[in-house]
């Protein structure tokens, strides 16, 4: 049995009541959940505040560049995809730098997770707008307040990404669950996490967050694999914003469609020059 | 004997498959063939031509001469009229093709749509006809066509092969009625002919990559690099090889880094255009140490450039390409059995010393064909480096990615793979892989780092040195021009002057003593590049106090013939 | 005089604040600063510090030593006591902060938090409090702290502004009080005091773009750069200049080329990794010969690295930056007032050479202060080049964008200033911008661009050559340690040891002749280089050939001090 | 007025046959039709067979990198913003390589016109798959078949796009009247252009084309302001596929927020060195 003493917390960068906090512990708990040890489990992160998250406590890890963690994550995945990968990082580091990596690691739908600490704003810079910022958000790189407010559960609908849900730093519980949930899922999970940064954005403070946060799974009603309604919640966003599970499918996984890794993980295959001597052959 | 043939037509039209076909036949039969293709950056339309030089010796450049033009259209007649040799054959369908200037005795129309008709039923097999006249004007052996055309056109099934050679024989027999005895030139197989293989140096990095255990390959498209990640998707299906074709050349690099992260031997491979996206996280794996192999397919720039044509602009490039500085190799195959070595060279530094490597070719040595002896796979030896097993990992629990070593390599455990945790990290960090900030955490990983160097210095083999007694000039270059420097080298010797050939394929970390020793007590040093500002010069220069006394630079995205370099030498004296 | 004031704390403690405050109030006084400061890639805690050094003569490097330590925590002076000098003192709150030695002569406890509650009502004055004591300990004139307080505070309101003015006031007299005899060491502002500026480069390069007219700006956040396109989006309002922070560095530089493309003098500055991601359309902008100026502000590498600390790591990365070869001009400002210059000039010869301009600095430069005469706007020439106005561009209907011509520069129109319709093409092209194919044209194009580097080679300036008669050694720098070398010089001449200096800020096109001539006969020549390779050693070597006798290399992410080239030189010795 | 004469065709590399030829007629008819003159008109482009059609006609041009079109537009709009800014590339340039800049350039709601020529391939360098290719198309690189396809439309509905519409290279004057459209319309326009490559796209053709579109314009019930509703649609693709508006929304432009160019274009304005006087001040 894994504890969480198999995953023991470190001191970190942070500042001191940062939502950071939070999504550690959530992920601690999810992996324990998930009974995993660190061994089995691949954490890959981009740069930023976020970016730091493996760092802080003991599992294997590949801390990337800004904005390029998908793109590792898919090539360790495929190397060996009996690797446990859950992917961190922060909204400029996911939604802007890796925008693209983004988009098309949804559509691709490989069996991973990936965690966004959404704090609206660039942290480890110092307080920039981030593409997640409220529109009219002022910052020192945006004067006249930011502009255009990407959504990215409206994206993973669109994408029709596998696995798309929301989690409050804010409340371990819950967000540990979903996180728990995104693992347990085959394909490709997105989980955006509101993340307070008590240093850069005084708007969407944990108050703020609170304020309006509702969990979808007391909703009896509602539906997270109609795609239809998934893209109407999706764009909830204002005075309530809908937390847990906005968007489900199953659908084949990208290894699914890979026969070299059907017997066994890419890493595991012996390796043997001789096998190219029929394709000199052609070349006589 | 020296012969060779031109195919010119239209993209589209078909003069690869009657060149390659041609340069298949002229090697089976023993002889050596140097195969090189000029085309446009369009499907369809425009000029594209072939050339196949053919040999009893080695050869490893083009020639400026054609000894028979296969003139698919007119256009190919008016651009290459003045190559043709005298006593030279200009082939052509009388049908289709008007030339306007009688050139009565070099004119040969073969009426290639009729005679495919004819025979095979279509007009489709007219590129057939073509083929065949030409293998039949030089009198060679019918039996080694027809049997490279089976297998040409094995994929499109029986009744297509059965056409193609039907055609070829009928223009094989038009050609060998017609022109039997006036053509002066004839082909003869070696008998028994010996067995080599004709390929590309991209065919032959692709083996070597295969033979060497990539398992994992991102690319993008882009010319001249496109072929390598099209052939391993196609053969590589047999030995479970992953390739895939992602959104950008970033996301390449990066699935790359995590690939080999992760354990399995990973490449990719582009052009320049693509490199330039890349080079952030060459600088990530130089950090991180983690063991990545690049082909950078040269092409001329700036920016899109020429993109079908050569070029050698980006040595310098790749040299310092990325931000900080990290321990890298670089290799320039010389030619195609250069690319294979070369290639397994490559994977095995980058595990050795866990770090990237960089493979630079051009155009022209990616899409010429040279016939070689077969590889020889016994050769191939896959080391690994210090890669710990599942056994030894399981009894690391502290274990340390980044230890210090004195040869700045780590045992490398694999996640996974063992009960070792793996921290590969971007920032400067510790033993353990975590982020540091103290200046002599950082002194020491720097040094640790670049210390590699020095292992990576005893590995780069000498550069090739062929030293003439009495010699009155070195001429020195690097990579692809190495074919074309060498016949150069002969060809002056023919002229009474006498010139050794310093050759580098084994680029960084640049091998200062051996250039240095070699140059020593030299007349006269000549560096010629396929380039506009002579960067081993540049290079040579800043490694050794060399200066060049002469640069002979080409830039105009077409690669040197050796009467061209002889011509360039001869200017000034 | 030459005295040293260090604030250090945790991130988030103020230590900025009372460190920039206290060098304003200095250099405020008529006397000259130099300040730097030293901080963690994190925003609360780790351990920050600041150094402000001031003297009555110009001061360009930090100092080692520190007189007056103010310890906004333990660790500051657990860390820094070593380096406070004999009779000098360590400032700090006894309530907060247990010194756990007592070095009875240095600690001076000053009780900031309660003497910030007592008059200001508010322990958020601390800082101020211990601002106000350091410049009560050397006897300096409060009344210019107190304007210098009013005016950082000024944002805050009126009554944030009392309060810290009081709490300073406290910590004044408390140190008049407690040590106003005691201690050795007194500041006396000048009467009347010189009126200077105190910035850093970061700030001079953004009014330089402001004053050589940058209309557009586009950047993503990196450190050291950031600052810069915070300060031109605040102060560029008033001036109408567009600053946008896109989706990542690749958008950045697409936009920056489309804008300058499109008429506007446009800039972008980011570090290493963020520059990494615009080399290819550096290569672009070479190509389309479109003027963009990029700053490139080192950090130290690879990849990640040590984001918030200093390096000269990408020098020969810059210089061949892109694929293909095209020519730029590479400036690398020596000082803060340099900067300044460097960046009008940058904005000038992008555009009258129709290429890439690219401004190297680094971590220190960007983010330390320096009194400097205030710059004369006069001075600054706005130079664009060949440009065709509305009323030229409606005269020429067959306008072709890359006429040949003997410098290499082709008129430039604007598309929609005037009826010309300019081509701009990312292909090698034809004078009309269209995408060729044949080799003549490409070579006349490639000869028309590399053309410019003649140009260009006549606008690099001279290095600063400061000979000194029988100098014994020459000590070469680039960049940022100008400073630091220039004042090790006159250590090295106090211990007996006469030593030129030769210091390059226009390293592209190199000027190989006057490094040639200005090393003419020296006995020895010592590089001195904030990284690990010895970039500029390199480049000097290959384009003069001359080689280094000694490389003095620092790459620990730290500057160098003038003490540290010293040792290092005596080393040997 | 302006005439067809004003936009002469020149002699093309594409393949005869090529849909890039009815996309070229297209855009000379649609500028005509808005009487614009080549020098008030910036084509911008990006690498590809798509890429080459500013070439093709007389028109301010900047043929950009592959799949950096759309930045580059957007610099030379700010600059310059009287100019009638049009982009055109390929599929792989666009939703590939470009993908980032796409995602953000719809968000950012710039006045623009972006013509995608999608063939559903990498045609110049001769038939891989591209992002947008069929599922289960087999080229060189997809040898299992193409796994995720993107689909532009319901990407563009999904960031709330202006103006989201497709078109199809086999019915010019359909086309040329989207086109126009997205000229005039006042912000981003994306108009996707079903285009069949003679050369390597053997799935997709004219007659494959021609069996499935049909035009949304004529389907009065069909109203392209809903949101969802154009969710819906937008997902429309095998047996039938929409051609027409998809999806619009009046919403200011980007430029609208820039108070630096209300009163005239950036490049129109005066330099002036001496402006920077009060700023020494502060330093003093
Ligand atoms: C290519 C590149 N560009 C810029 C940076 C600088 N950088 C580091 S973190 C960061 C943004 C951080 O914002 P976000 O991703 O939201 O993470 P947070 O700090 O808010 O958790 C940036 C721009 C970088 N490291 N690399
Ligand atoms: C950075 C970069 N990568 C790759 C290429 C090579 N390349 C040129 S065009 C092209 C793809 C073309 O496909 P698409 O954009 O769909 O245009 P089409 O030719 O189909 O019109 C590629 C990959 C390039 N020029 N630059
Ligand atoms: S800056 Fe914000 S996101 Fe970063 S650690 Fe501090 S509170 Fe957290
Ligand atoms: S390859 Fe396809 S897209 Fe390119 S010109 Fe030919 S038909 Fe058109
Ligand atoms: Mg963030
Ligand atoms: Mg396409």
């Amino acid at each position: 049995m894994v504890t969480l003493e198999d995953y023991p917390a470190t001191t970190t960068a942070w500042c001191p009541g940062c939502g950071n906090f939070g999504i550690l512990t959530a992920v601690r708990k999810a992996l324990v959940a998930c009974n995993l040890a660190p061994h089995q489990v691949l954490l890959v992160s981009g740069i930023g505040q976020a970016g730091k998250l493996p760092h802080y406590t003991r599992v294997n890890t590949l801390n990337e560049l800004h904005g390029r963690a998908l793109p590792a994550a898919t090539g360790a995945k495929i190397a060996n995809h009996e690797l446990t990968v859950v992917v961190v990082g922060g909204d400029g580091d996911g939604y802007g730098e890796g925008g693209n990596h983004f988009i098309h690691a949804m559509y691709r739908n490989m069996d991973m997770t990936y965690i966004v600490h959404d704090n609206q704003v660039y942290g480890l810079t110092k307080g920039q707008a981030s593409p997640t910022s409220d529109p009219g958000f002022v910052t020192k790189t945006t004067l006249e307040g930011a502009w255009a407010q990407v959504n990215p559960m409206v994206l993973g609908v669109a994408t029709d990404t596998s696995f798309v849900a929301r989690g409050f730093a804010g409340d371990i519980d819950h967000l540990a669950g979903l996180i728990a949930a995104g693992i347990q899922h085959k394909g490709f999970a997105l989980i955006d996490v509101l993340q307070p940064c008590v240093s850069f954005n005084p708007r969407n403070t944990y108050k703020w967050y609170r304020e309006r946060v509702y969990k979808l799974d007391q909703d009896k009603a509602y539906d997270a694999t109609d795609r239809s309604a998934a893209f109407v919640k999706a764009q909830e966003w204002g005075d309530r914003v809908p937390i847990g599970v906005i968007y489900k499918k199953d659908k084949p996984t990208f290894e699914s469609s890979l026969p070299a890794i059907k017997k066994m993980p890419l890493v595991r295959q012996p390796l043997d020059p001789r096998q190219i001597e029929p394709l000199l052959d052609e070349f006589m | 004997m020296d012969f060779n043939f031109m195919v010119g037509g239209e993209a589209g039209q078909g003069v690869q498959t009657v060149g390659y076909v041609l340069a298949k036949a002229m090697s089976r039969g023993g002889l050596y063939v140097y195969a090189d293709q000029d085309y446009e950056s369009r499907i369809r339309g425009g000029h594209n031509f072939y050339r196949v030089r053919v040999s009893d010796k080695e050869v490893g450049a083009l020639s400026e001469t054609a000894d028979v033009l296969i003139a698919l259209n007119k256009e190919s007649i008016d651009l290459h009229r003045e190559e043709v040799r005298r006593g030279g054959s200009i082939v052509f369908d009388g049908e289709a093709v008007k030339p306007d200037k009688a050139e009565a005795a070099a004119l040969f129309d073969v009426p290639m749509g009729k005679l495919a008709t004819e025979t095979a039923g279509s007009r489709l097999m007219t590129n057939s006809v073509a083929t065949g006249s030409a293998i039949g004007l030089v009198d060679y052996d019918f039996a080694i066509l027809e049997k490279v055309l089976r297998e040409q056109f094995a994929r499109s099934g029986e009744e297509v092969v059965e056409k193609n050679v039907k055609a070829a024989r009928a223009g094989f027999d038009h050609a060998r009625q017609e022109r039997g005895r006036s053509f002066g030139f004839h082909i003869k197989p070696q008998r028994p002919a010996a067995k080599r293989m004709l390929l590309s140096a991209n065919e032959a990095m692709s083996l070597a990559a295969m033979a060497a255990g990539c398992k994992f390959m991102a690319a993008y498209p882009m010319t001249p690099a496109t072929s390598i990640m099209e052939y391993v998707a196609d053969k590589g299906r047999d030995f479970n090889i992953v390739v895939m074709q992602p959104e950008d050349e970033i996301s390449v690099v990066n699935m790359v880094i995590g690939a080999a992260y992760a354990g399995v031997r990973a490449m990719t491979a582009t052009s320049g255009g693509g490199f330039c996206l890349m080079v952030e996280a060459l600088s990530l794996a130089g950090m991180t140490e983690t063991p990545i192999v690049v082909v950078l397919g040269q092409r001329p720039g700036p920016a899109i450039g020429l993109p079908t044509r050569t070029e050698q602009g980006e040595l310098e490039f790749a040299l310092h390409a990325g931000h900080g500085e990290f321990p890298r190799a670089i290799l320039a195959p010389a030619t195609v059995e250069d690319a294979f070595d070369v290639t397994v060279k490559a994977f095995n530094l980058a595990e050795k010393y866990q770090t990237p490597v960089i493979i630079i070719t051009d155009h022209l040595l990616a899409t010429s064909y040279q016939t070689i002896a077969r590889f020889d796979v016994s050769k191939v030896k896959i080391d690994r480096g210090l890669l710990l097993s599942e056994e030894e990992s399981n009894k690391q629990p502290d274990y340390k990615r980044y230890t210090y070593t004195e040869s700045g390599v780590s045992p490398r455990a694999l996640p996974g793979l063992g009960k070792s945790v793996v921290v590969a990290d971007s920032d400067e960090h510790n033993e353990e892989g975590h982020i540091i900030e103290d200046s002599e955490t950082r002194t020491k990983m720097m040094l640790k780092r670049l210390r590699k160097l020095d292992g990576l210095r005893t590995e780069i083999g000498a550069p090739r040195f062929h030293r003439s007694p009495k010699s009155e000039m070195t001429l020195i270059g690097w990579g692809s021009t190495y074919g074309a420097i060498n016949e150069a080298v002969a060809l002056l010797e023919k002229d009474g002057v006498a010139a050794s050939h310093l050759h580098l394929s084994e680029l960084w970390p640049f091998p200062a003593e051996a250039v240095a020793a070699a140059l020593k007590g030299s007349k006269k040093t000549v560096v010629i590049e396929n380039n506009a500002t002579g960067q081993l010069a540049h290079l040579m220069r800043a490694e050794t106090g060399i200066k060049a006394d002469k640069c002979i630079l080409k830039f105009d995205g077409r690669p040197f013939s050796p009467a061209h370099i002889v011509r360039e030498l001869k200017k000034e004296a």
